[in-house]
C-alpha cells in the first residue's frame, strides 16, 4: 500500500514537472523525426537531387539543398538517427560500465574498491576526446557503431564515480544491514534492496551519458574523424564548413544540425534537473 | 642575446609609437576606404623607415650576430602581396632538397634557391635562368653556360663550381631525390667560372631536362662543410640562395619573404613588384575566400568550392571568366588494380571507362571548376602529344548504354537479376572505389563514379578510408580502384607516363603504377620515350602515340579530369594578373615547384593599382 | 506567564491535501518552566516546536495566536519573526550535528551571525567564554571548524550558540537522541543549568525519550495525532496520568529510561490515524479502550486540576460539561 | 593534508604512466606507416630504389626498426630527457619545438576562458537561484549554452561576427599584415583575433557553471546549517553568502573534472578559428599521421591537465578548511 502510494506520487511529480514536460517533448519530437526519417525524407541523403546546387529552404526542399544539391532535410532526419543511436549505445555502454565498476567498488569495498577507484580516477583525468581522436585517427574504417563503442568505452569514469558514492551510502543503510542479517544472498540484496533505490541515479546517469555521447560524437564527426560511410549531424556541419557554406551564406546547411544537437542535449539536461526535483523532494519548491 | 635584442627593439618601437602619438590601424580599417588607406600608409612608411634605422643602430652598436632582417611592424599594403594556398602546415624546413615538405615554405625553391632553367608551360618552352644556355654537344655531353654576374644573396659569386657541387651531392647521398640521375650521369667538369660540362652514358633525356628546372643550386661555400644528415634532412633555417626574395620570418600560419634588392635577375627580368610577400596558411576555405573577397588576400591558390558563383558575380577574378575558370594542373586518374578480378580484364576496364559519368563530376562535384581529361591523360599544355587518330578510334566518353553493351559483349551479364552484372565465370562483382576521407571534392567524385557505374550494372561502392589507410592500400596494391593525381605539371609527357607505368613491379609501389599493370611492351615504350631527345618532337610524338594506343586498348587506368590550378585573385591592390586575355600569360600560382614554371614571372608582371 | 498558545493550527501542504499536523493547540508555559513535549513520531510535536520559531514551507499557518511575554509573535510572517528569533525565542535543532556551517570557524561564524543581528561580538565574547566553560568546552573551539568537534561537543556548542542572547523561550528539539547515554545526561543537565542561570527563561524540550524528561522537565505535555492529549507536572504524568493514551504510553515502557523511539506502541492496538484525513472527534477514539459515543466530538483541553490539563470526555467529563 | 596530497600525487603519477603507455601504444598498434606517408609527399620523379633507401634511412632515424620493448624503453628514456622525437609532418623540427610554439596560444586562450567562465558562471548561477522568476528566465539560457556543441557556437560566432557583420577576424592569432612586436596595435590585433575563440569557449563554459551553481545553491539553501541560521533570524544575505561559499567547493572539484571537456572544446574551437594552439596542431598531426607529433600533443595535453588538476587541488586545500585540518574532506 505504502509502496503503491510512493509510486503514484513519483508518477504524479513526473508528469507535473514542467522541466520534464518540456525536455521530454523536445526529445520525443526529434525522436519522432528520426524514427520516421525514411518516410519524411523524400530523397536519398547523398543523392544529387537539385541540379542548381545550393538553394535556400523551399516547399520542395524544406531545409534547402547543399552545395552539391543534396537534400539537407533528408540528411538532417537521417543524421538524427545517428545522433540518437550514438546517445543510446554510447551513453548506454558508458552507463553500463560505469555502473559495473562503480557498483562493484562501492559494494565490495576494501581492496577492490581501492583498485577500481584508482583506475576510475586515473581514467577520469585523461581527456576523453584526446583518446578518442587518436583511436579514431588510426581506425581505417569507422562506422557509427564503432564510434558508439569507443565513446562508451571512454565515457564511463564519472558515472562510475557517482554510482560508487551512491552505493557506498546505500550499503550502510539500515535496510541493507537488516537484509544482510536475515541471510539474504548478496545478489538478491542488490536487486531487491539496493537497485530500486538506485534507479533514480541510474536514470539520471544515463541521461547525462546520453547527452555527453552525442556531444562527443559531434566533435569527432566535425573534426573529420566521424563515421566514414554514414550521415550524421556532426558530419553535416563538417561538410558545411568544408564547402564554404559560411561565406557563401548557405546558413540552412549548418544551422539545423547544430540547433538539433543543442536542443536535444539541452532537453536532456533540463530533464535531468527535472528528475532530480522529482526524486529529491527538497528541491521541489524552487 | 636575441631575446634581449627583440626586447630592446620592442621597447624602442613602443617608445616611437607613443612619441608619434598615433595608434596603428588594423587591417580592416585599411581596406574600408581608399582615402584613409593612403593616409595611413604614409604615416606607416615614415614609421617603418624610422624603425629600420633604429634597428641598424642597435645592430651596429651592440649586437653583431643578429640577422639583418628587420622586423616590420605593419606591412605597408602597397608593398605587400598576400597569398595563400601553398602551405598545408607550419613551416618546418628550408632545405631545398626536401621538396615534399617545402610546400609549407613555398619559395624556398624558386625565391631563394634557383635552377639552371625554367619552363613555361604556357608556351611549352624551356627558358634560361641561372644558365644562359644549355646544349647537347653530342648524344652524351651537355654543355652549360651560366649567366655573367650571378651572386648569392650574401654577396659571394655564384659559379660553375656551385653547380658541380650541387649535382655531386646526389652522387654522394643516395637519399637525395635526384640521386638516380647518377645512374646515367658520369661526371661534371668545370671549364671556367661560367662554363661546365655534364658527361653521360646512355642518358634519359626526358628526365634530365625535367631535372634542369627542378634541381635547386645551393652555394658550395655554405654547404660543403655540412654533414650528410644536415644536407639530406636538416632544416636549413637561414637559407641563403641566389633568388629574387629573401626569407624573412615565419609563424604558425604564415611565411614572410622580402625582396632581394640585389637580385641578379632585376636587370634581366625586371623587379618583382611586391616588396613583401606574406604567404598565409588557411585551414578553412571560408577564411581564404572571405579574405579574397575583402581584398585582404591578393591571390588564393586554395581549392575553393563555389568560387564559380563568386567569379560570375565579379567578387573574385579567375584565369578564365567562364568554365572551367581554372587552368589545369594535373590529371586525376582512376587506377584499376589489374591483379584483381575483374579488373584484370581489359574488356571490363574499357567498359568501365564508358560507364563513368565524368560530366557530372565536372558539373556537380566541382561545379564546373575543372575540365574533363583527355583519354591520354596529358594536360592541355602537352596536348600537342595527343595522337588524334588514336583518340578518335580508341577514345572513350560517358555512355551508359555503350558500357552496358560492351559488358554484355565481354560476357558480363546479370545472372541473378540483382541489377548488377556477374563476371563471365558467374562470380559476383563487388568493387570499391576509394579516396582519402576528407578530400571532399574527390569524395563527391567517387560517389558519382560509383553511382554511374551502378547505372551501367557494375556494382561499385564508394569508400573513404583515412589517408594513412588509403595510402597503405594504394602502395600495397590491395585497393580495387582509386583516384590519384601525383604526376605534376611538366615539360614532358614522360612525367605522366612514368607515373602511370612505373616499373619494375615491386611489393610496394610508391610512386606510380599502383594498379600493377604488368606489360613489358608498355614498359619498353616508356623507356624508349625517356631516351628521346627533347628537341626531337617527332620522335616524342611517335613514342607517345605508341604508348597511347596501347594504353587506350588495354585501359589499365582511366584518366578522368584535370584538377585545376586553383587560383582566384583580387585586383584591389595589385593588378595585371594573368588571364586568358593576357598577351603573355604566366601561371597565377604560389604552389611550391611552380615558381620556376612561371609563378615568379607573375610576380614580376604585377602592378600596383593606382588609386 | 511566559508563553501562551491559543488554538494554534498549522498544516502541511501536500499534493493530496493538507496534513493536519497541528490541529488546535492551546496551552501556556510559565516563567522558568521546562516543559517536555512527548508523543509518537508524527504526532505533531516537532511541528509545534518549529512553528513557534520558523514556520517554513510546506508548513502552512491556519489560525491561532501565540503570545510570548505579552507580545504576540507574528509566526505566519517569516520576515517579521526575524526580530524575535534568537533574541526572544531560539532553538536547538534536532540536526545540531550539522547545524553549523562546515566551512567557517565557529568563532567567525558566531561573530557573523551576531553581526547580522546587530550585536557586537566583542561585547558578548566574555559571556560566550563563560558559557563555553559552563558546557565544558575549551575556548579553542572558536578557532576550530565544526568538523573538528565530536558530536557531543557540537551539540553543546550549538546549545551555547542558541542561547547566547538569553532568549525568553528555548525550543530544544531531540537534543539527546543522537548522543550516547552518558552525554545525554550531561547535556540534559546543562539545559537545566542554563535555565537556572537565566540563559533562557523557559524551554520546551521535544523528545522521544521520557526518561530524559523525567530528569529535567518541570512539566510534560503529551500529544497525539496533532492534538494535545494531556499536560501536567512531570510527577503527575509519570505516576498518575489520566488520559488513556498517556496511560498506555507510560505503561508500555518496561521501565523508565527505555526509548520508545521508532517502535510502534505494542501495548496499544492499531495505528495512529493518518492526519491527511483524520477521524472526527477524539482522534484516539479508535484505539481507546474506554471510548464512548461522546468521543465523536472533539474533546476540549481542560484544566481538571491546577496545572493538569487533559483532552478526554471520560476523564474530564464534568469539567467539560461545564 | 599530507595524506591528501600524497594520494593525489600517486594518482597523478599513475595517470602519467598509463597515459604515456597508451600514448606509446596507440600509434604502434594501429595500421598506417608514417614514414611511407611522409615519403609519398616527396617528389615522385625519384626512382623506387632511392625511395626505399630514404625509407630505411628514416625508419632507422626514428627507431622504428627496433624490437617493441626496446622502443618502449627508449621512449621513456628520451621522454625523460625532454626528447619526444622529430615530427614527420614538420620534418625536421623536433616535436617539442613545434609544441612550445603552440602552447602560449593555448594558455592565452584557455586560462582566461576557463577562469572567467567559471567565475562569471558561478556568480550568475547564484544570482539565478535568488528567486523563481530569475530562475525561470536565466536558467534556460544556461541550459542552451551548456548544451551547445563548441564548434557550432564557434561557427555561429564566426558567421555572425566574422562574415555577416565583419567586425572580427576568423583566422590566425594576429593580423596577417603584422610581425610580432610590442605595440598597442599589435596587442590590439592579438586580442582582436583572440576574442571569438575565447567567446565560444567562455559562453559554453559559462552556461555549464551557471547551471551547476544554481543547483548547488539550491541544495545548500536546504542544508541544515541554512535552516539553523534561518531559525536564528540571520538575514537571507548571510545565508546566501554561506551557501555560495559552500557551493563553490564542489564547483572547484567540478572544474578539475571538466578540464577534459574544456580541452576538447578548445580543440574544435581552434579548428574552427584556425587558432594556432595544440588542438589545431593535433588535428593536423592526425591528418598527416604524424606519430610523434600526435604523441607529443597527447602528452602535452595530459601534462597540462595533470598540472591544472594539481593547481586545483592546492586551491581546494586553500579554500576548504576541512582538507587543511587533516580531514579528507574531499576524497581523492
Amino acid at each position: 500500500m505504502k509502496k503503491q502510494k510512493k509510486k503514484n506520487e513519483f508518477l504524479y511529480f513526473t508528469l507535473r514537472n514542467r522541466k520534464l514536460q518540456i525536455g521530454l517533448s523536445i526529445i520525443l519530437f526529434f525522436l519522432g523525426l528520426a524514427i520516421f526519417a525514411p518516410v519524411l525524407a523524400r530523397n536519398e541523403p547523398f543523392a544529387y537531387v537539385n541540379l542548381r546546387g545550393a538553394q535556400p529552404p523551399s516547399s520542395e526542399y524544406w531545409f534547402g539543398t547543399t552545395f552539391f544539391g543534396q537534400d539537407v532535410f533528408a540528411q538532417f532526419v537521417l543524421g538524427l538517427r545517428a545522433t540518437f543511436l550514438v546517445g543510446a549505445i554510447g551513453g548506454g555502454l558508458g552507463t553500463l560500465i560505469g555502473v559495473l565498476v562503480g557498483f562493484t567498488a562501492g559494494y565490495r569495498g576494501g581492496i577492490v574498491d581501492e583498485l577500481l577507484n584508482m583506475l576510475t580516477n586515473i581514467v577520469l583525468v585523461i581527456p576523453t576526446l584526446a583518446v578518442l581522436l587518436i583511436i579514431a585517427a588510426y581506425l581505417e574504417v569507422r562506422s557509427i557503431f564503432t564510434e558508439c563503442i569507443f565513446i562508451g568505452l571512454t565515457a564511463w569514469p564519472w558515472a562510475a564515480r557517482a554510482i560508487r558514492a551512491q552505493t557506498f551510502s546505500l550499503r550502510t543503510r539500515d535496510f541493507v544491514d537488516l537484509a544482510k542479517m536475515s541471510g539474504m544472498k548478496p545478489l538478491k540484496i542488490i536487486f531487491t534492496e539496493i537497485a530500486p533505490n538506485m534507479m533514480s541515479y541510474l536514470v539520471m546517469t544515463f541521461i547525462l551519458q546520453f547527452g555527453g555521447a552525442i556531444l562527443n560524437a559531434a566533435t569527432l564527426d566535425f573534426i573529420g574523424l566521424g563515421p566514414t560511410n554514414a550521415v550524421s549531424l556532426g558530419l553535416m556541419m563538417q561538410y558545411a564548413v568544408l564547402w564554404g557554406s559560411l561565406l557563401l551564406g548557405h546558413w540552412w546547411w549548418f544551422i539545423p544540425p547544430g540547433a538539433a544537437i543543442t536542443a536535444i542535449v539541452g532537453a536532456l539536461y533540463v530533464m535531468n534537473v527535472g528528475l532530480d526535483e522529482v526524486f529529491n523532494p527538497k528541491l521541489r519548491e524552487m | 642575446m636575441r631575446k634581449l635584442f627583440v626586447t630592446a627593439l620592442s621597447i624602442i618601437m613602443l617608445a616611437s609609437l607613443i612619441l608619434s602619438g598615433c595608434a596603428t590601424p588594423t587591417a580592416e580599417t585599411i581596406i574600408q576606404t581608399v582615402e584613409v588607406e593612403k593616409k595611413v600608409v604614409e604615416t606607416q612608411l615614415v614609421k617603418e623607415t624610422q624603425v629600420v634605422k633604429e634597428t641598424q643602430i642597435v645592430k651596429e652598436t651592440q649586437i653583431v650576430e643578429a640577422t639583418a632582417m628587420p622586423i616590420v611592424e605593419t606591412f605597408p599594403r602597397n608593398e605587400t602581396l598576400y597569398v595563400s594556398g601553398a602551405a598545408w602546415g607550419p613551416a618546418s624546413t628550408w632545405n631545398p632538397f626536401q621538396p615534399g615538405s617545402l610546400a609549407n615554405t613555398t619559395g624556398t625553391i624558386g625565391f631563394v634557391y634557383e635552377f639552371l632553367f625554367a619552363y613555361d608551360p604556357m608556351t611549352g618552352q624551356m627558358t634560361s635562368w641561372l644558365a644562359d644556355s644549355g646544349t647537347w654537344t653530342n648524344d652524351t655531353t651537355f654543355d652549360v653556360t651560366l649567366r655573367e654576374g650571378l651572386t648569392w644573396s650574401d654577396g659571394q659569386p655564384l659559379t660553375a663550381e656551385d653547380v658541380k657541387f650541387t649535382f655531386e651531392l646526389g652522387q654522394k647521398y643516395a637519399a637525395l631525390w635526384f640521386a638516380p640521375v647518377w645512374n646515367y650521369l658520369t661526371g661534371v667538369t668545370v671549364v671556367d667560372d661560367t662554363h661546365l660540362t655534364f658527361a653521360f652514358a646512355d642518358p634519359l633525356y626526358q628526365e634530365w631536362e625535367n631535372n634542369l628546372y627542378n634541381i635547386p643550386i645551393v652555394p658550395q661555400h655554405l654547404w660543403e662543410g655540412r654533414s650528410e644528415e644536415e644536407i639530406t634532412s636538416g632544416a636549413n633555417e637561414q637559407p641563403v640562395g641566389s633568388g629574387a626574395y629573401l626569407y624573412m620570418s615565419n609563424a604558425e600560419d604564415r611565411n614572410i619573404w622580402m625582396r632581394n634588392e640585389t637580385w641578379w635577375g632585376i636587370s634581366v627580368f625586371g623587379k618583382p613588384a611586391p616588396k613583401y610577400i606574406v604567404d598565409i596558411r588557411t585551414s578553412s576555405n571560408n577564411v581564404a575566400l572571405g579574405m579574397v573577397i575583402k581584398g585582404e588576400l591578393d591571390l588564393s591558390n586554395n581549392f575553393l568550392p563555389g568560387v564559380a558563383e563568386l567569379a560570375n558575380k565579379g567578387y573574385v577574378n579567375t584565369y578564365f571568366a567562364q568554365p572551367p575558370y581554372m587552368l589545369s594542373a594535373n590529371t586525376a586518374v582512376l587506377f584499376l588494380n589489374t591483379t584483381k578480378k575483374p579488373m584484370d580484364d581489359a574488356a571490363f576496364r574499357r567498359a568501365l571507362a564508358f560507364a563513368i559519368d565524368v560530366p557530372s563530376i565536372v558539373n556537380v562535384a566541382y561545379a564546373q571548376l575543372v575540365k574533363a581529361a583527355s583519354p591520354t591523360g596529358l594536360l592541355p599544355s602537352l596536348s600537342k602529344f595527343d595522337n588524334q587518330d588514336v583518340l578518335a578510334s580508341l577514345g572513350y566518353n560517358f555512355d551508359t548504354e555503350k558500357a552496358k553493351q560492351m559488358l554484355a559483349d565481354a560476357g558480363y551479364v546479370d545472372v541473378d537479376a540483382d541489377g548488377f552484372v556477374e563476371a563471365p565465370d558467374g562470380s559476383k562483382i563487388e568493387l570499391q572505389v576509394t579516396c582519402p576521407n576528407g578530400w571532399s571534392d574527390w569524395m563527391a567524385a567517387i560517389d558519382i563514379i560509383a553511382t554511374s557505374s551502378q547505372a551501367a550494372g557494375i556494382n561499385i561502392q564508394a569508400a573513404t578510408p583515412d589517408y594513412g589507410a588509403w595510402n597503405t592500400e594504394l602502395q600495397g596494391g590491395t585497393f580495387d580502384m582509386t583516384l590519384n593525381n601525383w604526376a605534376s605539371m611538366s615539360n614532358t609527357p614522360w612525367t605522366l607516363y612514368n607515373l602511370l607505368f612505373r616499373h619494375p613491379i615491386q611489393e610496394q609501389m610508391q610512386s606510380g603504377n599502383f594498379g600493377r599493370y604488368d606489360n613489358q611492351e608498355m614498359f619498353d615504350l616508356v623507356d624508349a620515350l625517356a631516351k628521346v631527345q627533347m628537341t626531337d618532337e617527332a620522335g616524342m610524338m611517335d613514342a607517345c602515340s605508341k604508348i597511347q594506343e596501347l594504353m587506350l586498348t588495354d585501359m589499365p587506368m582511366i584518366p578522368l579530369w584535370y584538377n585545376g590550378l586553383w587560383s582566384q585573385y583580387s585586383s584591389s591592390t595589385w593588378t595585371n594578373w594573368p588571364s586568358e586575355n593576357s598577351t603573355n600569360p604566366t601561371l597565377p600560382t604560389t604552389w611550391s615547384g611552380y615558381w620556376q614554371l612561371g609563378g615568379l614571372m607573375t610576380l614580376i608582371n604585377l602592378k600596383l593599382v593606382t588609386p | 506567564m511566559s508563553l501562551q498558545v491559543d488554538n494554534l493550527r498549522v498544516y502541511y501542504q501536500t499534493l493530496r491535501g493538507d496534513v493536519k499536523a497541528l490541529d488546535g493547540a492551546t496551552f501556556t508555559l510559565a516563567d522558568g518552566e521546562i516543559m517536555g513535549l512527548a508523543g509518537e513520531s508524527g504526532c505533531g510535536k516537532t511541528t509545534l516546536g518549529h512553528s513557534l520559531i520558523r514556520l517554513a514551507l510546506p508548513m502552512r499557518f491556519i489560525e491561532g495566536r501565540v503570545t510570548l511575554d505579552g507580545e504576540e509573535l507574528p509566526i505566519w510572517d517569516t520576515e517579521k519573526m526575524n526580530d524575535f528569533r534568537f533574541k526572544k525565542i531560539s532553538i536547538i535543532p534536532q540536526y545540531a550535528m550539522n547545524a553549523m556551517n562546515p566551512t567557517r570557524k565557529i568563532g567567525r561564524m558566531t561573530a557573523e551571525l551576531l553581526g547580522s543581528r546587530k550585536v557586537d561580538f566583542k561585547d558578548i565574547l566574555p559571556e560566550l567564554k563563560r558559557r563555553l566553560d559552563l558546557v565544558k568546552l575549551s575556548h579553542d573551539v572558536l578557532d576550530m571548524y565544526p568538523i573538528e568537534l565530536s558530536g557531543g561537543m557540537k551539540q553543546r556548542m550549538v546549545m551555547v550558540l542558541s542561547t547566547l542572547l538569553d532568549p525568553s523561550l528555548l525550543i530544544a528539539d531531540e537534543i539527546t537522541s543522537a548522543l550516547d547515554v552518558s552525554s545525554q545526561k550531561a547535556v540534559a543537565e546543562m539545559l537545566v543549568e542554563f535555565r537556572n542561570r537565566k540563559c533562557c527563561n523557559s524551554a520546551i524540550v521535544i523528545t522521544h525519550d521520557i526518561s530524559i524528561l523525567y530528569q529535567i522537565a518541570d512539566s510534560i505535555m503529551v500529544m497525539y495525532a496533532g492534538q494535545l492529549a494531556e499536560k501536567a507536572s512531570t510527577e503527575t504524568i509519570i505516576h498518575a496520568p489520566r488520559h488513556p493514551y498517556t496511560k498506555l504510553l507510560i505503561s508500555s515502557l518496561p521501565e523508565v529510561g527505555v526509548k520508545y523511539t521508532e517502535r510502534r506502541l505494542t501495548g496499544i492496538p492499531g495505528n495512529p490515524p493518518l492526519l491527511l484525513d483524520p477521524p472526527v472527534g477524539c482522534r484516539f477514539r479508535e484505539r481507546c479502550p474506554i471510548a464512548f459515543e461522546k468521543c465523536i466530538e472533539i474533546p476540549p483541553f481542560v484544566e481538571i486540576e491546577p496545572g493538569h490539563f487533559i483532552a478526554c470526555w471520560k476523564e474530564a467529563g464534568t469539567h467539560a460539561q461545564a | 593534508m599530507q595524506r591528501y596530497f600524497s594520494r593525489k600525487l600517486i594518482i597523478y603519477a599513475l595517470t602519467f604512466f598509463l597515459a604515456v603507455t597508451i600514448d606509446w601504444m596507440i600509434p604502434r598498434f594501429m595500421p598506417g606507416d608514417p614514414i611511407r606517408n611522409m615519403l609519398t609527399r616527396v617528389s615522385v620523379s625519384s626512382n623506387p630504389s632511392a625511395i626505399q633507401m630514404m625509407y630505411d634511412y628514416y625508419t632507422h632515424l626514428f627507431g622504428l626498426d627496433l624490437p617493441l620493448w626496446q622502443q618502449y624503453l627508449n621512449f621513456w628514456n628520451s621522454l625523460l630527457h625532454g626528447d619526444i622525437g622529430i615530427s614527420t609532418y614538420l620534418f625536421p623540427t623536433p616535436v617539442t619545438d613545434v609544441l612550445w610554439r603552440a602552447v602560449p596560444y593555448d594558455i592565452f586562450l584557455l586560462v582566461p576562458a576557463i577562469l572567467l567562465s567559471w567565475y562569471a558562471g558561478n556568480k550568475f548561477g547564484a544570482f539565478a537561484a535568488r528567486s523563481k522568476w530569475l530562475d525561470n528566465t536565466i536558467s534556460p539560457l544556461g541550459y542552451i549554452l551548456t548544451a551547445t556543441p563548441y564548434m557550432w557556437l564557434g561557427i555561429l560566432l564566426a558567421w555572425f561576427f566574422g562574415i555577416v557583420w565583419g567586425i572580427f577576424p576568423i583566422a590566425g592569432a594576429y593580423s596577417f599584415n603584422m610581425q610580432p612586436h610590442l605595440s598597442w596595435a599589435f596587442i590590439g590585433s592579438i586580442f582582436h583575433h583572440w576574442f571569438l575563440p575565447f567567446a565560444s569557449l567562455f559562453l559554453v563554459g559559462f552556461g555549464g557553471w551557471a547551471i551547476g551553481m544554481r543547483n548547488m545553491i539550491i541544495y545548500e539553501l536546504e542544508a541544515d546549517y541554512s535552516h539553523y541560521l534561518e531559525a536564528l533570524g540571520a538575514p537571507r544575505k548571510l545565508i546566501r553568502q554561506y551557501a555560495f561559499r559552500n557551493g563553490i567547493l564542489p564547483q572547484i572539484t567540478g572544474l578539475a573534472l571538466q578540464l577534459g571537456v574544456i580541452v576538447a572544446g578548445a580543440l574544435v574551437t581552434e579548428v574552427v578559428f584556425s587558432y594556432p594552439g595544440i588542438g589545431y596542431l593535433l588535428l593536423a598531426a592526425i591528418q598527416n599521421q604524424d606519430y610523434f607529433l600526435i604523441q607529443g600533443c597527447f602528452l602535452f595535453i595530459i601534462i597540462g591537465v595533470l598540472l591544472s588538476n594539481f593547481i586545483i587541488d592546492i586551491v581546494y586545500v586553500l579554500v576548504d578548511p576541512r582538507t587543511r585540518r587533516g580531514m579528507t574532506g574531499e576524497s581523492a
